[in-house]
């Protein structure tokens, strides 16, 4: 299992819980962990969402391996200029 | 739209007279950025700088007379009417950048009767003249008396300016013209201050004349007695201060408040006395 | 796990300061930008634009303007007939093309095709528009109050409470710890609130396209944009047609700043292109850029900071409340992830507001969000520092983030460079220099994310020798030179030797927008990744030609060897060597690399300013301004200090004289450069950039992206040195003289 | 409409052209002679991109008619290099790295130029000033004013 911890604004979707646990080995089985276990979750998921693993932040990369040591933080999706 | 390019005055007002909806192009600094931004849609456009004496800068009675197609550049390259006149000329050369100064006359920012106009405060405190050619001949006017409002002129149909006359200077005499922007350069005034000064030979202010822009309408005269018979002394200057901003009756636009503007008035009225005075003390020695 | 990419390394050509390709195109006019292209019967497009601020359209009379002579063709929404499938992407039409109603005023409701600009300019005048008139809304406060004007109905988030109006979009909140016992433990609480208004990127080159399509649905449009593949992308979907058949070229850019990452003209070009069977040119006068393009949110914003006596924050709390103009932008949220994230914090709480209102969509600029965010921020730490009566370095080295930080967004930080900066900054000559009278000094510091995304590089080998790169980023700060300087380095040639292009959509794969400072250090990997391909198939060929075993041979500066004396005994065969005899070694030599970077390196800066307030015009004056930033590695250091330079100069603007001014209407009062003040020449002091280099693991050579970074701190900084010359507390931007002067009166 | 025939001087070659009365000169450089290094930037002489030399003077060619350009002289940026070989300013914006995006890097080379024609040692106050109407974006300018100083001393240790 993955603790990932969850932004603010998820976490009151998640009853107010501030880290959940997903069994996932890599960012999509993560993602889909995530849709499954909090439904209430879909339209920010559709919307879109980066992750930080260990430090580094992702967007996609649905192959990028996790571990359950990781340091797992959702975020949300980062637009730049 | 026509595009003209008379020899003569003559032609030039024949032009004017036969098509009211005409626009007299001088510098066009003003003139080509309403033509482009679609607020001035004229029937033709009347270039007069190929007129004699539309671009020279002559001596006339002890003073200067100015072409209405003399760009500020060229006043402020003039080293004559730049000793005679450092306010008029300095107020002039505030217009715009480097490229706009090449192009800009102080005519054609008289005409355009902006209420900020930098180098028309300087011009109304020096008590200059400009003549003006229509159907009925010439007659001169006081500047102060072009402007009537906001993008309005007292100038009837076929008449346009063709030169500024500065009078000749007394001794001790000096001016200077201060704006406020907040920029260093490239900007509108917010408010412009014109003082003009003559002192006797112990340096007593014996004339005093002042005039703000952008604080009304148009360009303002105010009362600067409070100067005469100061050598201005610091309660002379805080005088003429309050003088400015109380007659200062700006409005509140994008390029400032009317506190800010009457403040300023003062601010820039008593710095402005200071620098003419130097000016005019200087050029008794 | 992701290994980590940097390895240490001594450098030849990276780290030093070449001339850059595009050169001498740019100061002998040669170089093309969006408005420099023309093609064989090519006809002018200009837009009609919404007088109003909101407001219905109830019809549209193009009649009249069709039948002018040199008409070719008139469009509006009613020619758009494709739904486009994506939602960001129908907002985006949305925006270039308005529906049912006009959100802003400078909103296109049609556009005019036709053979001279006079007749196109003079047939939007004969086009008829009835528009109900509604009531508006531009300030983002005001528009989020129930009873506000609305202007969409049924697009709020789930994340919004009751007890706010439609314009309230979305709602994010961040942060850790318990703010309430937090704030229990400080001796000290100061509470603020900021406004700032919203700026525009200011590029100075206006939107410009030239559009070619015909009956057959296949077309080229060559424009100014920081993404050739977003505009293809975006465009085909707008248009309803297949993305390859739409070849987009990038034009030279002049200037973007993150207001380049949309598209504004160029589903109209295509679309009066389509109709009229002609090229179809347009461009944006300024009033429309300003009006109609851009800007970046205006905001208000809460901050509430507690610390002990010794200068420890013991909890910290922002409300960051964006407008972003007429659709959906994040920009709130960046806010809350970004304002505390140079600090060490245990108790936080942000949150970010998403609000629209009757204003251009906002579009990215410099670090979207995060120098408004920073100006409320560290304008609060300056205040505690002078209570404390404490340098406010100090301060901020005493509570300032490290590896190991758990970041105000979440994550755990890994090696960041924002005490290097801190350091640097106290140690510089700058931070002790005396100030004179009505003079202060202002410190503040900034963070961005930095980002990775989509890339792909090909490197292609010469029969003589000569590389040639192909690069999918536009080229907006000179990355052709270091992407030049970057496969130089790892090929161990010359830097002449290589020329980079930056190839249109048809010949090369897909690209992110040149977009979160992305470019060094993203296409850098993926440039650096296809010359270690490159690297790869000459060895190969090197092998193969003395007969051994490719594993056998090492590329040591630009040429294959030997590895080893158990290899064999060869000379060195050099990429020239490989080259020419390429197509008898196997053909063509070519390295590529596509991927999705990720493992871009956040960044920090720090910076330090002096300012002379005239007491009696409140007048500023920038007297002295110091960058300290961390760079990673700085691949050419003159055009990294350029991005430090000009990221303060913009921000100098921001805080002093930049601002959207609206009227009581709605319309936008100030939409051109006279009054739209951008900083000029004679209005500042030369900018003193101090680049640090802490290396970014995620990249071979450590780089990290340099370009947003730079407009975090100047608001703050500015604000700070300002409140202190004139001893007054400046919590709103612009600090334009009015205002500064209204200050100082009332204190 | 019919339109106005101009003969004029453009970068030392004599030229003429058509155009409409409200043509200004950088419409004219631009959509018929094909000079497009002088760019538009707001069309209202406040940025400076389409500086040009009119008689030897500076000014910004949105703000010229082009049929006002009769008979007189115009330099435009690709008249700046003696051939192949660049004006010290030209050579010096690049070894200095004095543009990024270099779209008002025409503009201010004509201008940059015209302030050492007539002034070969100017302080960095001055050309701060003489510059004051080039916007510039991407630099902070700092490294232009710099380029520009140090051709002024370049060009004065030659001559």
């Amino acid at each position: 299992m993955v603790a990932v911890t969850l932004w603010g604004s998820l976490s009151e979707l998640a009853e107010g819980q501030r880290e959940v646990e997903i069994k996932a080995s890599n960012l999509r089985e993560l993602l889909a962990g995530l849709q499954a276990a909090y439904p209430a979750f879909a339209p920010q998921l559709e919307r879109g969402i980066s992750v930080s693993i260990d430090g580094k932040i992702y967007n996609d990369s649905w192959f990028q391996p996790i571990s359950e040591t990781s340091e797992v933080v959702l975020l949300n999706r980062l637009e730049g200029g | 739209m026509k595009f003209q390019t008379p020899h003569s005055v003559e032609d030039a007002v024949a032009i004017l007279v036969a098509d009211p909806d005409a626009r007299v192009l001088a510098g066009g600094t003003d003139l080509l950025v309403r033509l482009r931004a679609g607020h001035m849609t004229p029937s033709a456009v009347v270039d007069i700088k190929r007129i004699n004496g539309m671009r020279d800068i002559t001596s006339e009675n002890g003073g200067w007379r100015i072409g209405a197609g003399v760009a500020c550049a060229e006043m402020g390259e003039h080293a004559a009417l730049k000793a005679d006149y450092p306010g008029v000329v300095e107020g002039a050369e505030l217009i715009g950048s480097t490229q706009v100064q090449g192009r800009c006359t102080v005519v054609g920012n008289l005409c355009n009767a902006g209420p900020a106009g930098d180098s028309v405060p300087a011009l109304v405190a020096a008590g200059a003249t400009v003549r003006v050619a229509g159907p009925n001949g010439t007659r001169d006017v006081d500047v102060i008396d072009i402007p009537t409002a906001p993008g309005k002129t007292s100038l009837k149909e076929g008449e346009f300016v063709t030169s500024v006359f500065l009078p000749a200077r007394a001794a001790n005499s000096s001016d200077a013209y201060l704006r406020f922007i907040p920029r260093t350069e490239m900007d509108i005034a917010v408010v412009g201050c014109a003082v003009n000064l003559t002192l006797d030979d112990a340096g007593v202010v014996t004339a005093a004349s002042m005039s703000l822009g952008a604080v009304g309408p148009k360009v303002k005269q105010v009362d600067a007695s409070a100067l005469v018979g100061s050598t201005c002394d610091d309660a002379a200057v805080e005088a003429l201060a309050a003088a400015a901003t109380a007659a200062a009756t700006p409005i509140d636009d994008k390029r400032g408040t009317i506190a800010f503007r009457k403040d300023v008035s003062g601010v820039l009225a008593k710095r402005a006395a200071r620098a003419a005075y130097t000016r005019a003390k200087g050029a008794s020695t | 796990m992701a290994k980590d990419e940097f390895e240490k390394r001594e450098f030849k050509i990276v780290g030093t300061r070449v001339p850059r390709p595009d050169g001498l195109d740019k100061v002998t006019g040669r170089a093309r930008y969006g408005a420099d292209m023309s093609a064989p019967g090519m006809l002018f497009g200009y837009c009609l634009r919404s007088p109003h601020a909101h407001a219905r359209i109830k019809s549209i009379d193009t009649s009249e303007a069709e039948a002018m002579p040199g008409v070719k063709a008139v469009v509006t929404r009613a020619d758009f007939t494709h739904v486009p499938a994506s939602g960001g992407t129908k907002d985006i039409l949305d925006n270039v093309m308005a529906g049912e109603k006009a959100l802003y005023d400078g909103h296109t409701v049609a556009a005019v095709a036709a053979n001279s600009r006079s007749a196109a300019k003079a047939a939007l005048k004969a086009i008829k528009v009835d528009y109900e008139v509604l009531p508006h809304v531009t300030d983002v406060d005001e528009a989020m109050k129930p009873g506000a004007p609305e202007l969409h109905q049924g697009r709020q988030q789930e994340s919004v409470p009751e007890g706010f109006s439609q314009n309230v979009l979305a709602r994010s909140q961040y942060g850790h710890g318990d703010v309430d016992a937090g704030f229990a433990k400080a001796d000290i609480i100061v509470e603020r609130s900021f406004k700032t208004a919203a700026t525009h990127q200011g590029y100075i080159e206006p939107h410009a396209c030239l559009a070619s399509m015909g009956n057959d649905n296949q077309a080229d449009l060559f424009c100014c944009t920081q993404g050739h593949f977003m505009v293809r992308n975006t465009c085909a979907d707008i248009m309803g047609m297949e993305s390859g058949r739409l070849r987009v070229t990038a034009s030279e850019i002049g200037g973007g700043f993150g207001g380049k990452t949309t598209v504004f003209l160029e589903p109209v070009a295509l679309m009066l292109s389509k109709k009229s069977g002609k090229p179809v040119k347009m461009t944006m006068s300024r009033d429309e850029v300003m009006r109609a393009s851009g800007p970046t949110a205006s905001t208000s914003i809460d901050i509430k900071i507690g610390v002990k006596k010794d200068g420890t924050v013991t909890a910290a709390t922002g409300d960051f409340r964006y407008q972003s103009g007429c659709f959906y932008s994040m920009n709130g949220a960046l806010g809350a992830m970004c304002g505390f994230a140079p600090y060490d914090l245990e108790n936080l709480k942000t949150v970010g507001w998403e609000v629209v209102t009757n204003r251009p969509k906002a579009a990215a600029y410099r670090a979207p969000g995060a120098p408004m965010a920073a100006f409320a921020v560290e304008s609060v730490m300056d205040e505690i520092a002078k209570e404390l009566g404490m340098d406010p370095i100090d301060l901020r080295l005493l509570n300032g983030a490290e590896e190991g930080t758990k970041a105000a967004y979440g994550p755990t930080y890994p090696a960041i460079g924002l005490k290097a900066t801190l350091k640097a900054a106290k140690a510089h000559p700058h931070w002790s220099a005396p100030l004179g009278e009505n003079q202060g000094r202002g410190v503040g510091c900034g963070f961005w994310f930095n980002f990775g995304g989509n890339t792909s590089v090909s490197l292609m080998i010469n029969p003589d020798g000569t590389v040639n790169l192909s690069e999918g980023n536009p080229d907006i700060g000179g990355s052709r030179a270091s992407m030049s300087m970057m496969a130089a380095e790892e090929l161990g040639i010359p830097y002449e030797q290589i020329r980079t292009i930056v190839a249109d959509t048809a010949s090369l794969g897909e690209n992110d927008v040149t977009d979160g400072s992305r470019v060094t250090f993203a296409v850098g990997l993926a440039t650096i990744k296809a010359a270690r391909h490159a690297i790869e198939i000459m060895k190969g060929r090197a092998a193969a030609t003395w007969g051994i075993d490719a594993d056998a041979v090492e590329w040591v500066d630009g040429a294959a060897q030997p590895a080893g004396p158990n290899a064999g005994k060869f000379p060195p065969l050099t990429l020239k060597d490989i080259a020419a005899t390429m197509s008898k070694t196997g053909g063509p030599i070519s390295g590529h690399h596509e991927a999705n970077a990720e493992g871009a390196g956040v960044s920090f800066g720090t910076h330090i300013c002096d300012t002379e307030v005239d007491p009696e015009t409140g007048a500023v004056k920038i007297l002295r301004y110091t960058v300290f930033q961390d760079a990673g590695k700085a691949v050419h250091p003159d055009y990294v200090e350029g991005q430090l330079q000009g990221g303060a100069v913009q921000g100098i603007g921001w805080a002093l004289n930049e601002e959207y001014i609206y009227g009581e209407d709605g319309t936008l009062q100030n939409a051109g450069y006279l009054d739209y003040r951008i900083p000029v020449a004679s209005d500042l002091p030369m900018i003193e950039p101090v680049i640090l280099e802490i290396p970014n693991p995620g990249h071979p050579y450590g780089v990290r992206g340099v370009g947003e970074t730079g407009i975090v701190p100047p608001l703050a900084t500015i604000a700070n040195a300002v409140s202190r010359a004139a001893g007054v507390r400046m919590t709103s931007l612009p600090m334009s003289p009015p205002k500064l002067l209204a200050a100082i009166k009332a204190n | 409409m019919s339109r106005i025939h101009v003969n004029t001087t453009i970068n030392g070659d004599a030229v003429d052209y058509l155009c409409e009365a409200e043509d200004t000169l950088l419409d004219v450089l631009r959509d018929q002679l094909d000079l497009t290094g002088s760019k538009e930037g707001c069309a209202s002489g406040d940025c400076g991109a389409c500086t040009v030399e009119l008689d030897g003077r500076l000014v910004c060619s949105c703000l010229v008619l082009g049929a006002e350009a009769g008979g007189r002289t115009v330099n435009t940026i690709e008249g700046m290099a003696d051939g192949d070989v660049l004006h010290p300013l030209q050579k010096n914006f690049i070894e200095k790295a004095a543009l990024q995006c270099g779209i008002c890097t025409p503009g201010i080379l004509v201008a940059a130029k015209n302030l050492l024609d007539h002034n070969p040692d100017p302080s960095e106050e001055e050309v701060r000033y003489w510059l004051a109407g080039n916007l510039c974006r991407c630099t902070g300018y700092d490294k232009i004013i710099r380029a520009v100083l140090d051709t002024a001393a370049e060009m004065r240790g030659a001559a």
